[in-house]
């Protein structure tokens, strides 16, 4: 049964007000397009996890989706600070957000237990740190054996939405990753509704060449669109480079209010889709971010007929 | 050559700490290069590990951020987070880690979450990202920070991540991988720790720095190791590995 | 650093009397070849731990190896019974076999607690079921959440030995697999010792071609031994055929102790290596056991300079 | 075309149970048999699932075992075995699972552990396997057993898999993502069990054999439902299937 969808179309129908919403991918396979969408589309009161917000949640927080974050490390990788969160958070500008933080062993493992039905998830963390200080949901138990060992539990977490980027699925969402995989895979196991988004739609029989490749499995998915380049400026492996620049040229868009809010209008606002942010970057720019080829070789599963 | 940076200086030291060890929880910026430098140098064998889940990585390029594409083409294995953190980190598989922070207190205790009131903070930090469970299960913390009074302090604002208990009777319980924090390098000295205390204790001083230039620079009344020497200057062949192969167009050595 | 070693090397270092040794490997890449060179070096008093013990642990009790067994189905997958395994609990012949039991998601868990330095695994299983009753080392435990829901808790599993094969590995021990994964991986990281087995041993640019193939790294493996057809009867997907005759046929061996005894001294004792049960079985057997080809096809992971 | 096994009776009345189901946990034998009928006459969408990892599997011949080569090879995605406990089946994901035993009792609750005490078996059984956590887990429980006094028995030797527990009041708690067994299949008749009190109830007696021999070959009286009928008989287009297509050699029909 196709679930192919526009990206409007699946946000339109899976992200309500006032959700819980994972747009999971750790550096890699961010789907910026989907955050664009939401900010398009008014979201309100949505609960943002994700274990690190990057420059997609400072976006979507800029423009006043957010009302709370969970999250384990909040800055611009590699470059610095998340400056629309930590204005919330530091002066309450424009407007308190509520945080929850963990680790991010803390973080995946809530993932884990959300995606296996189980009501807490077991971890050596935590240990002399004032996170439990700050975070009554991590709370130490004792081993039942002999060691009576304490270890610190986290309780799941389980997303009303989850989006997660792939290089490729077919039309029933099975889909495929290769590269950093993060925790894709349990927060779109934990979470109740799963939006897909890939950088290629192909035949079921490809998936089917290499069942070991796949991912996330179709019977967990809502829906599945198509968006090439959808993760820009985060990157999706084989088809195009993180844009370095574009990370390094946010830090000053962000700091300040004004410069934020003049980037979300030309780059989100006043575009109708994501087709037309990249043609807006210009094939030019598309050009220089993709990489060279790097196959991975293929390998024989047999025909036992 | 005769000629270095203070960045220069700092990762010549770091990379000598890795002399022959086996793999290393590698971050962005100067530890990056540290590990490259090492694996020229000292630890021919070391392998690259980053907790975005990349098993012996093999930059092509310096990399800005710990899941750049080219740490993973051509790695000898990627791992899911879960089973990074679970299976190597926590099972005490990883020899070294470098960890940094805004402060570090006299026993290695690191804050990266707030500066001022957590619930109202003055600056809003990252927060640990993995270096609370690192600095517990790395078998060894390695500490690269600039050192001054605000950084250096007698206590954290936030206790993110933890390294001695200052009571050598509890330090460090079953179930922890790791050993703690083993050495700090700054711009001004380097430390170890005493293995008794677990106190932060100033091992070289670094040309051109006075004792009384790393003291004014911390919060408290530093221990001084009995035998604190010079530390040693960058190799020739340290300084052309970094500035012709390693970082040409000087991003972290300058 | 180099860590091949022949089957007879890496037994003889890193297989001791009274270990407890995992030989992993769900239906598929059982390593037959390891556990025939166990019998031929006469090692006693082992803990054989296996989710299916399997024709493999049957042939190794028959010829008394170990003195218990933890396992969680113990039969002759699609055939019956494990008939030495039976005689050793039925009718304590020819002596005792201590046995320790759990489901199979028990087991699986007790290898992932083994393999992340947990004290213990939760899991919602075990509900009114007599096997706690049976297995003390399954206890209730509490939900500190407002849920306070009960769950079961299994211990680690820490083998001493773990054995797995692999379709390929480099000289470091960096092991690939593709088709049925079983536990092999946690049930190799919670080992103090590990041995791989594969079938061919590549250079270590087959690996890094393809990463996210890499089920186990070398990191944890302390022998890699290239032992083609290691896994007969049980198989290796694409290179052999499982061999469901002598599956079939192994119920009748069983069944009767001189029988067993009888193959065990014309098809393990008589013989000197794995190479001699290869030549003895004769390329005809082979050849009936291979499939047609199933490529995977390749992906790109781009080139990044 | 008239004339047709027991087995081919028992299979058929068990896939018409999958009437539009979505995926299922297969074993090996009989109930690969029935999905496979499923799949091609009451359950088109139906991905066959193995606990041995495999989802969506195409085989293309008739596996022995849950681990044959075949069912890997094109199936959708392949995954460890603790994803598949933890995340698809302890989740709540599957559908339909079928599950058997040497013992059953008049609530569904199953043993395959032992004949015997169990220190000292008289017959020493296979054990749970998945099951344990299958009749927890998947929402919903077919049985496919020979029907016996041994085997359909008032009080199980051992009980390795959970049914239903007789008390309306605490059936199947919370943290449970199964309703349990909703239905048996025996050589003789098949059964439903009450919603109410969770006993089997049997609802269709097998063409040519009488109540009363369904009553002789259990060890309790049977609750019988008010509107018991005569098992439908495989038409003529099961037949066709399961012998042209699906079984040519008669393994499991005949």
């Amino acid at each position: 049964m196709s679930k192919v969808a526009t990206m409007r179309e699946a946000v339109a129908d899976l992200v309500r007000d006032g959700d819980t919403v994972a747009i999971e991918g750790f550096t890699h396979l961010i789907c910026f397009a989907a955050g664009h969408e939401i900010i398009r589309q008014g979201r309100r009161d949505l609960t943002l996890a994700r274990m690190t917000p990057d420059v997609i949640y400072d976006q979507m927080i800029g423009a006043g989706v957010a009302r709370k974050l969970i999250f384990s490390w909040l800055g611009n990788p590699g470059v610095g600070s998340l400056h629309a969160v930590r204005r919330r958070i530091e002066d309450q500008e424009p407007g308190p957000l509520d945080v929850e933080e963990y680790s991010h062993f803390g973080m995946v493992c809530r993932y884990v237990a959300g995606a296996s039905n189980l009501p807490f998830f077991p971890i050596r963390s935590y240990f002399e740190s004032d996170i439990p200080a700050v975070n009554p949901r991590i709370v130490p138990i004792t081993s039942p054996y002999e060691d009576g060992d304490e270890v610190y539990v986290v309780p799941p977490l389980k997303p009303d939405v989850t989006i997660v980027h792939a290089q490729r699925a077919d039309r029933d969402g099975n889909a495929q990753i290769w590269g950093l995989l993060g925790c894709q895979k349990e927060a779109a196991f934990a979470a109740e509704r799963v939006i897909v988004v890939v950088e290629e739609l192909v035949d079921g029989d490809v998936i089917r060449r290499d069942p070991n490749r796949t991912v996330i499995p179709g019977i967990v998915v809502d829906a599945v669109v198509e968006e090439p380049f959808a993760c820009h400026p985060s990157f999706a492996q084989g088809y195009y480079d993180r844009d370095n620049a574009f990370y390094l040229a946010w830090d000053a868009i962000a700091r300040d209010p004004k410069t934020l809010e003049g980037w979300l209008q030309e780059w989100v606002y006043d575009l109708g889709s994501h087709a037309d942010y990249v043609e807006k970057w210009g094939a030019e720019h598309w050009a220089s971010l993709k990489p060279g080829p790097a196959p991975s070789g293929e390998v024989d599963y047999g025909m036992y007929a | 050559m005769s000629g270095y940076t203070k960045n220069e200086l700092m990762i010549a030291a770091s990379a000598r700490l890795l002399t022959g060890v086996e793999n290393c929880f590698v971050g962005v910026g100067l530890p990056n290069i540290v590990c490259n430098l090492a694996q020229r140098t000292v630890a021919p064998e070391l392998q690259l590990v980053y907790e975005s889940g990349v098993f012996g990585a093999r930059p092509r390029r310096l990399p800005l951020s710990i899941g750049d594409p080219t740490l993973a083409t051509g790695s000898t294995a990627i791992t899911s987070m879960f089973e990074l953190f679970a299976f190597y980190l926590q099972a005490g598989l990883i020899d070294v880690a470098f960890l940094g922070g805004a402060q570090i207190d006299r026993f290695g205790n690191l804050n990266t979450t707030v500066i001022g009131d957590y619930g109202r903070p003055k600056v809003r930090l990252p927060g640990s990202g993995g270096a609370c469970e690192i600095a517990i299960h790395a078998r060894q913390i390695l500490v690269i920070m600039r050192q001054a009074e605000r950084s250096f302090v007698e206590e954290l604002h936030f206790r993110t991540s933890p390294g001695h208990s200052g009571d050598p009777e509890h330090d460090r319980a079953r179930g922890w991988s790791g050993s703690g924090p083993t050495n700090v390098v700054t711009d001004l000295a380097t430390y170890g720790f005493d293995e008794e205390t677990g106190e932060m204790t100033l091992r070289t001083v670094h040309p051109g720095v006075a004792l009384d230039d790393v003291r004014a620079n911390m919060g408290w009344e530093p221990r001084v190791s009995p035998d604190v020497t010079e530390t040693p200057r960058p190799t020739d062949e340290e300084l052309r590995l970094l500035r012709e192969e390693l970082d040409p167009q000087g991003m972290y050595t300058k």
